[in-house]
């Protein structure tokens, strides 16, 4: 049974109901435990202070803000080659949550840089680039609800997270370029560890399992009402019709 | 290729607003003949020649022609009101790769409003010019949906003549329209391949 | 209570903001599911017996 | 296809002010900068650049939605789609007959502007160059908003806020190199990418308009 047999409804409607329950439960214990060790247990950074306390949102937030827009991404080609209706759907449920993120990653962001900077916001390339994101969730999103036929809304949306990532990456390097920038070098880029020490590397860890179980267990529940959505508009057409 | 028959449909299916409205469509046209298609509205005339003019894809069956031999004319006749009758007919003429819109405009008796502009025309004048444009798209299969609607009696005459003298050069024509046009013409009543609702079962025909 | 020191108000703003959003995602989400599901059933329930 | 373009920019003229349109937008915007801002060079002469850059943008955008809507209401479009003209080839000639009617008068008038916003002498050559280089990216994207809305009820604010975030590296490369000029800071980093980003688009986004037009048209 090839991986594609989980884009068919009925299959995704039953898998998606079983994984619910355990990735909500886990991702509440990650995220409680997560928060609780780096907000409580966690020393003062010696140069930021208490702040360094924000990176537990704001690093998970800023990850899952970039990581939600490539899922939508892959989601919108699947749909565009493989014409899964869950794929796009995904897609299209993923949107809102990506928002929340960036939102996050940008009040966090703006927060945390506030004593370094003097003020919220300095126009620092990194942050810049999440305000343009949000600009791109923003119209992917309102194309959804400016097209009332399913099927066209799922192929226009997706031609536009096509496009809109290749305009995002360009974005990100012209807001580079724009600006040197004031942000904090890659506290966490996956190779650099040894910028931040072990004590404060765990709880964040535990904290971008957490925002990502919790990603996924939302998507799935979204999905499921997108499903319910698109089950009943086809309903009704019916009823019109007949 | 498409054998003998300039259009072949091979039990076609098409949906609109996501709805199947025909199913299992089949026939054949051969250079020189006519199909008028009948059925009440909403039976799927037009979505039928919008997926023979390619507009749309089908769900099931195949419409095999020439990739470039249907010429498609709709509701909407395509004209700009600020160009005059002949710049609307030689812009539409240089598209398909002919210059020649003498023929054009005489068939539809347009001569004498050559230099008038598109806006000053009645309805019946700017539904003959938007007719008077597939002559000059010089292909063979014409597919015409309601193509005699605001004309007067004369020009449904004209209409006919025009549709008459394609046939004899090797053309076909497969229109939907309610009228009698007096041409030789096959019918073929839609409503005999009206498409069975989906019967509401499992989650995965959610999107039917 | 950590001793948050000077940032004490832009910590706690941090962090009240930010799970303040997360409640309202899970919440709205789980609010429209439930809406769907019931529509849903309604609309079958229509189907079955109409 | 160039019966095409003939096409539009003769309508384009017939309809009136198919080539003063933009121009005159952009003119009224660089007079009202300085009635906000103050009419001192020393705070119009730095961000001159930015505002003629965001006139330029803003006057392309306004007329983006007429580029596929007159085609689309009077069924035209349809016919188009018909006809032996590829759909990939249409959505460039519309953005050509746009950049014709809207990026390349902006160009032409940039300079007087760039006066009225008291820019430096030497930031002028850049100034053209860069919106001579910058404007067609400008059309191409629009295009693409303009075809990925069209039929759609409110399209037009739809495409401001679709097209807008798409500008923005345009934005950015094409007032740098204007500020670089001024300071001959080698302004020829920022416009050799803008002229990467403007022929990515060229290449690209006709394929991606195509495919959005075949959408809408189903």
């Amino acid at each position: 049974m090839s991986f594609w047999e989980y884009a068919n409804p009925r299959r995704f409607m039953g898998l998606s109901d079983r994984l619910m329950p355990p990735l909500f439960l886990l991702s509440g214990i990650c995220l409680a435990v997560g928060l609780i060790w780096g907000f409580f247990f966690t020393p003062d950074d010696f140069r930021q202070g208490s702040t360094v306390k924000i990176i537990y949102l704001h690093v998970p937030s800023a990850m899952m803000a970039i990581n939600v827009w490539i899922m939508m991404l892959v989601t919108s080609l699947v749909w565009l080659i493989r014409r899964h209706h869950v794929s796009v759907l995904a897609a299209k449920a993923a949107a809102p949550i990506g928002i929340t993120m960036t939102l996050m990653a940008l009040f966090t962001g703006a927060i945390w840089g506030q004593p370094m900077w003097g003020t919220f916001w300095a126009w620092d390339p990194r942050l810049t680039s999440f305000l343009i994101l949000f600009l791109f969730y923003l119209g992917y999103v309102a194309l959804w609800s400016a097209i009332e036929d399913p099927d066209t809304a799922a192929d226009l949306t997706s031609i536009l997270c096509l496009v809109g990532s290749v305009f995002a990456l360009l974005s990100r390097y012209a807001v580079n370029f724009w600006n040197q920038g004031l942000h904090q070098g890659a506290s966490l880029s996956l190779d650099a560890e040894e910028n931040i020490s072990d004590v404060f590397w765990f709880p964040l860890l535990v904290c971008i399992t957490g925002f990502v179980l919790l990603f996924v267990a939302l998507v799935l529940l979204r999905t499921r009402t997108e499903i319910r959505s698109r089950r009943l508009h086809a309903i009704s057409l019916r009823e019109r019709a007949a | 290729m498409s054998g003998d028959g300039l259009l072949t449909l091979r039990d076609v299916a098409v949906a609109r607003g996501g709805l199947p409205v025909l199913a299992g469509v089949s026939f054949a046209i051969a250079p020189g003949e006519a199909l008028v298609l009948r059925g009440p509205n909403g039976s799927g005339k037009t979505t039928l020649l919008r997926a023979i003019a390619g507009l749309q894809p089908v769900d099931a069956g195949a419409i095999e022609a020439d990739p470039d031999a249907i010429a498609y004319a709709a509701h909407a006749d395509g004209i700009k009101g600020t160009l005059t009758v002949a710049e609307n007919l030689s812009f539409w003429a240089g598209l398909f790769g002919t210059d020649d819109i003498s023929r054009a405009l005489s068939a539809f008796n347009l001569v004498d409003l050559a230099d008038r502009p598109a806006q000053a025309l009645s309805a019946g004048q700017k539904r003959r010019l938007g007719l008077s444009r597939l002559i000059v798209t010089g292909r063979p299969v014409w597919a015409l949906d309601e193509p005699t609607v605001s004309l007067d009696r004369a020009s449904v005459g004209l209409f006919a003549d025009a549709v008459r003298g394609h046939m004899e050069m090797g053309g076909a024509a497969v229109m939907a329209t309610h009228i009698d046009l007096g041409i030789d013409a096959r019918e073929l009543d839609l409503t005999g391949y009206r498409a069975a609702l989906p019967t509401s079962g499992a989650f995965d025909e959610a999107f039917q | 209570m950590p001793d948050l020191g000077a940032y004490a108000l832009e910590v706690g703003l941090a962090y009240t903001v930010s799970i303040a959003l997360l409640v309202v995602l899970v919440w709205i989400s789980v609010a429209q599911a439930r809406k769907a599901k019931a529509s849903l059933e309604q609309a079958e329930g229509r189907l079955k017996d109409g | 296809m160039i019966r095409l373009l003939t096409r539009d920019l003769r309508l384009a003229i017939r309809a009136g002010g198919g080539f003063g349109l933009a121009v005159a937008f952009f003119l009224i915007v660089s007079i009202l900068v300085p009635f906000g801002v103050g009419p001192d060079r020393a705070t119009l002469a730095p961000v001159a650049a930015g505002i003629l850059w965001v006139g330029a943008l803003l006057a392309c955008l306004l007329s983006l939605d007429r580029i596929f809507a007159t085609d689309h209401e009077d069924g035209s479009l349809e016919l188009l789609a018909t006809s032996p003209v590829p759909l990939e080839a249409l959505v460039a000639v519309k953005a050509l007959a746009h950049w014709l009617t809207t990026g390349l008068p902006l160009t032409l008038a940039a300079p007087l502007f760039g006066v009225f916003l008291s820019l430096p002498p030497s930031g002028m050559p850049w100034l053209i160059a860069s919106l001579a280089i910058g404007t067609p990216a400008l059309s191409m994207i629009g295009a693409f908003g303009a075809a990925l809305t069209v039929g759609l009820k409110r399209g037009g604010l739809l495409l401001s806020i679709l097209v807008l975030p798409l500008y923005v590296p345009t934005l950015i490369f094409g007032a740098d190199t204007v500020r670089r000029g001024i300071e001959d800071l080698g302004p020829m980093t920022p416009l050799t990418l803008l002229a990467g980003i403007t022929l990515g688009a060229i290449a690209l986004l006709p394929f991606a308009g195509a495919g959005v037009l075949r959408v809408n048209l189903r």
